[in-house]
């Protein structure tokens, strides 16, 4: 159990309340969404971001509606903590025309324009030039955005995490790479797929500034946003922040998990960044049971709530499969 | 009679990689995720613990690079087995491939040779959606320098590895993904087939349905309930995709005078046009009725499970296309 | 009449870029050495003086991050043109290409649009050897979600480039190398002309002859000396191989009864085998003999003149698979 | 004038003036390859090893003959160093089938088997995965040789040199990487392509050991490689040399050099590898004017043997076009 935890960093109760919901509404919902897999609901591949909640909630808070979001194939957590809403992502994973990609992308694919969320990718690395693309017409356009672009510890190995960060840095781009660092690329360990782990360490070989920060801990994931958030914003610079997490489930649903002991898992979930937290709210007076009944059940509601959408939801007439191939003119 | 063993495609491909790996000590295995974690389609689960970690390598996510490697083993001697995960990655190695593995031979005037086996999952059908349900094989096709393989069938699939094995220059394995649970009889006891020939799995004299790899079942199926329209279709897998067996396709559709191609990939440029051009120029004369494709619809491979199959060939479509020659 | 200037296919497309840099503060041009040292091929010598280098990018060999850049920038509200230096190295780019630039439409629901230009060299006859003479574009012309564009004259050159600009969507453009010394007359006043055709370059009754790009110049040629023969081809520059004018190739082949397509690609799966294949389903009774593929010999291009020469179609080689049809 | 330069650190007189014949071999031969070219001799792409003559003797000093080899598409200097007759050379540019690659590959594609020269690469950063793998065979064959991989300081920045890193010091290859840094990428300077320009530093991010030296010195390159490939030797473990040099012509005969100034050149060539080197050994008395004399001569004559067998070599048939893109069975 931490103490090392930052709790009122970030402003009032609410705030930290706030957190701890978004934190419970990936973790419901993603419950709710393997439920749905085993029914048949959901298909395709589906990968959980169960025990890394803290690393997309911590992160998004640094940014603002005016920022770009570059996410990947396990982006559940990501657009939760974007503010989509989940009925219109349980739809999209149910493959309704009232999903967010109208149900041709799936789990992996979510987009949404409103909330500048620019996808998830599926090829590893794939999103990194992506980002910076949209760095780079910020900067050309004269806009203090930033694109926060998410990505595993897998992707580092590819050559478009170098790339990227090079052209980044050279052309003074605001990217703020974020490297969701669950240890495992699939099944391979860190130290198996990086002759050198220390991946903020890599950002030097670009001269770009970087930190690392603990994502079980979802305020120091916060604040080390806000500081590369900020940094970037002011600088119009690329930041790397290292986010060290780990997934509790397996990589998908159709990973049986022989690479890790259970001994290693059941350690990590000790540091369970939602139990962690809330323990620490309670330990500090500002989270009691009926706070966390209040917000399980408003979370559970809207859950629900989002099972119906997506069940209501109606499929795409199969007339319109090459609709939006390319523009109607 | 040979005794044959009961088993699925995917064990049929490990069955394969294990006699390799045990008669020839040059031979040794590299991909992401072929060793702790079994293979993303569990077809080298064991393999490890069998073999060792110096043979069945892990490789970080970096295609270009482990395919590139695989190139500059080959040369070093060894007879690497290179797996892409999925035909999807494998254009980060395209390069690599086009520009090294399939000129090295011709282009160092004969001095060097590049005996790579790369296999790689390929195709749609499992709701993977755009990023994640390619159908490359007639890309590969195109590249002078390199064979293509596309397994069909339980026995193929273990048999190409040892053919694969034995070619000395670079051969890339199809396998394609709905396959891998697929039951068959296979004699383990077998050599390695003879891959510069088509097979016929069904003779008929109505009509020639030409296919390969995931596209088989749906194939034969249509055959199937073609015969109840009295229609006797003639299924051919063509097995290599390159070179072609262009002999076995022409005295096919010399025999039935129609043809139908079914190819999982986009239509237009697919190696179903290849095909159609082929008995163009080599059976023209004998043909009834123009040929015909059963391609994917063009559009990026929708998640959706009505629209991913609305998306692909189906034995209603063959049916469909074969009733449209007559 | 409008005021025509003379000038060569390089200063053609360096006046499309021009225009199009001067009109709309959301066109930049990035790619490799196309501010200081003015372009591989001298295309946007001047370009980074007059626009300064915001808008003038030298990028680092990075063709991966630099397609995918050009794609967000797009989806950012750029109008990026990205020049990949030729098509040989944009295989490093091509997952960016298939996976992203030709998918973000449709498969986020029409919600984003990728308005991006990308231009490349292509094609052979240099003696480049074995990798820097590829033909791809009909490995592009596969792809659904992007537009490829092949501008076989100085016209054409420049007004592609405009009306690439006007599309939503990702639009491919591939410059012969060979062409760039070539002149013609261009109206700069001229709009965009419409991509949506295909353009018959000169008409004939005895047989079509259907070609694009690097290739047109040989197959003008082979025509004229046809014409020699009392052989009246119809020559069909496809300007746009994707989409296909289908309706263009299928008028010309009725009233001709017989087509030749000559295609500097190696033949095996070939974009000359879609269009054998689209005139087999749709113009097969039209015709009075099978149709005809000139293309590039199946090996990787040699270095020598002689063997180059040999490998890629020439104007001898058309006539004589003319000749053959009759 | 570089007074720096150690000059007798490698052995005697026969050394050292073998590596000043093996610099001006190379000089002369380009010398005459470029008079060809304009001529018409020679065709295609011709990128000349002009001012960097240092660095590929130096090297390849340190190499023996089953050590082997990856180039770039500016081989001429790589492969004259390796010993690779330049007969063989000529003819190969000439396009003869007498060429070392039967005339296919021309001046970019230099392959020679029996001295494990794998290959002049023209696909910028091409060759690294090839020389990766070449030292995985080395090291499951259990073999002490090296991989010595030459690129330039534009590889740097394509993914394949980062992959390649990576990959190598996972998997503790014997490969030799040997960076070519003549401060452009055809006509874009190194602080234009690179966000941090110094290229050894980069090897940390692998944890792989590096130096840099002054390419234009041809003992102090020898020295660095020596002590290079002793690592790569002794630890099976990779190792990054960055050697700084200087082109002194245009990139390719295509090139207007319009991108760097011509005092900027001057100044380069005031150390010409070949000039200071001979310089050094004249002020030690190690070197007259009949030596330089007679390794003029002799390499006069060498060039001009090479330049005839090309002349006199064959024409491939055409009928051949095709032979080898299989092997026969
Ligand atoms: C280019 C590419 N290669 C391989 C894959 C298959 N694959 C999907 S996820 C994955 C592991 C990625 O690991 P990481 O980047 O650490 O992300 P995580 O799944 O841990 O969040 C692999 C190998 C892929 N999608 N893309
Ligand atoms: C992948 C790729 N992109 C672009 C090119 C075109 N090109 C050829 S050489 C070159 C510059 C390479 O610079 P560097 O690596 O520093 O080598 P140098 O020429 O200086 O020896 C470029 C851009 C290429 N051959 N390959
Ligand atoms: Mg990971
Ligand atoms: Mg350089």
């Amino acid at each position: 159990m931490s103490e090392t935890g930052s709790v009122s960093a970030f402003g009032d109760r609410d705030h930290l309340l706030l957190l701890l919901r978004e934190m419970i509404r990936i973790r419901r919902f993603e419950e709710k969404a393997a439920e749905l897999y085993s029914l048949g609901k959901i298909r395709g591949f589906l990968h959980l971001y169960i025990g890394e909640e803290a690393v997309a909630v911590g992160a998004m808070q640094a940014l603002t509606s005016e920022d770009a979001i570059v996410a990947t194939y396990r982006d559940h957590g990501q657009a939760l903590a974007r503010g989509i809403p989940p009925g219109s992502l349980m739809a999209e994973m149910f493959g309704k025309a009232n999903g967010c990609s109208r149900g041709r992308g799936g789990s992996m694919h979510f987009f949404d324009a409103p909330r500048r969320f620019y996808g998830g990718y599926a090829i590893v690395g794939g999103g990194l030039p992506i980002a910076v693309g949209l760095a780079l017409a910020d900067k050309l356009q004269n806009r203090q955005r930033v694109t926060a672009c998410f990505f595993g510890d897998g992707a580092v190995a590819e050559g478009e995490f170098h790339e990227s960060m090079n052209l980044a840095a050279l052309w003074g781009l605001p990217v703020l790479f974020l490297c969701e660092n669950n240890l495992y690329a699939m099944g391979t360990a860190l130290n198996r797929h990086q002759s050198q782990i220390d991946i903020s360490f890599k950002a030097r070989a670009y001269a770009i500034p970087s930190d690392s920060v603990d994502g079980m801990d979802v305020t120091a994931v916060e604040e080390a946003a806000r500081l590369a958030v900020q940094t970037v914003r002011e600088s119009g610079f690329p930041y790397l922040l290292e986010v060290r997490a780990y997934r509790f489930r397996a990589h998908s649903m159709a990973d049986p998990d022989l690479y890790r002991t259970k001994q290693e898992i059941e350690t990590w979930k000790t540091r369970d960044p939602i139990t962690t937290f809330s323990g620490r709210l309670r330990g500090r007076g500002l989270l009691n049971e009926s706070d966390l009944a209040a917000i399980e059940s408003a979370v559970g509601a809207e859950i629900a709530e989002a099972v119906s959408f997506a069940e209501a939801g109606p499929w795409e007439p199969v007339s319109e499969l090459t609709k939006d191939v390319y523009t109607a003119r | 009679m040979p005794a044959t063993t009961k088993m699925t495609y995917r064990e049929a491909v490990r069955s394969g990689l294990r006699e390799a790996l045990r008669s020839d000590p040059r031979v040794f295995l590299m991909g992401e995720d072929v060793g702790r974690y079994g293979g993303a389609f569990a077809v080298s689960m064991g393999l490890l613990e069998e073999f060792g970690s110096e043979r069945i390598r892990d490789t970080p996510l970096s295609e270009s690079t482990f395919v590139g490697a695989g190139i500059g083993a080959a040369l070093g001697g060894m007879r690497p087995i290179v797996e892409i995960m999925t035909v999807n990655f494998s254009l980060l190695a395209l390069d690599q491939i086009l520009n090294n593995a399939a000129t090295l031979r011709h282009m160092s005037g004969g001095q060097f040779s590049v005996p790579l086996v790369v296999r790689m999952a390929t195709g749609g059908g499992r709701q993977l959606a755009a990023q994640h349900s390619h159908s490359l094989e007639g890309w590969y096709a195109h590249i002078p320098g390199i064979k293509v393989l596309a397994p069909a069938t339980v026995e193929d699939a273990r048999g190409m590895v040892l053919a694969a094995l034995l070619e000395p220059d670079p051969v890339f394995i199809f396998e394609h993904a709905t396959l891998y649970p697929l039951e068959g009889d296979v004699d383990e006891s077998a050599g390695p087939p003879d891959i510069t020939r088509a097979a016929v799995r069904r003779n008929g004299g109505g009509v020639t349905l030409i296919t390969y790899g995931g596209s088989l079942g749906k194939t034969q199926q249509a055959a199937g309930q073609l015969a109840l329209e009295n229609i006797g279709a003639e299924v051919i897998d063509l097995r290599t995709l390159r070179p072609l067996d262009t002999a076995a396709i022409l005295s096919s559709v010399g025999k039935t005078h129609r043809a139908v191609v079914i190819d999982e990939a986009w239509r237009t440029g697919s190696l179903a046009a290849e095909i159609s051009a082929v008995i163009m120029e080599g059976a023209f004369d004998d043909l009834d009725a123009p040929v015909a494709r059963v391609c994917s619809e063009e559009a990026p491979m929708p998640y959706a499970k009505h629209l991913e199959e609305a998306a692909l060939p189906s034995a209603d479509k063959i049916v469909t296309a074969v009733r449209s020659l007559f």
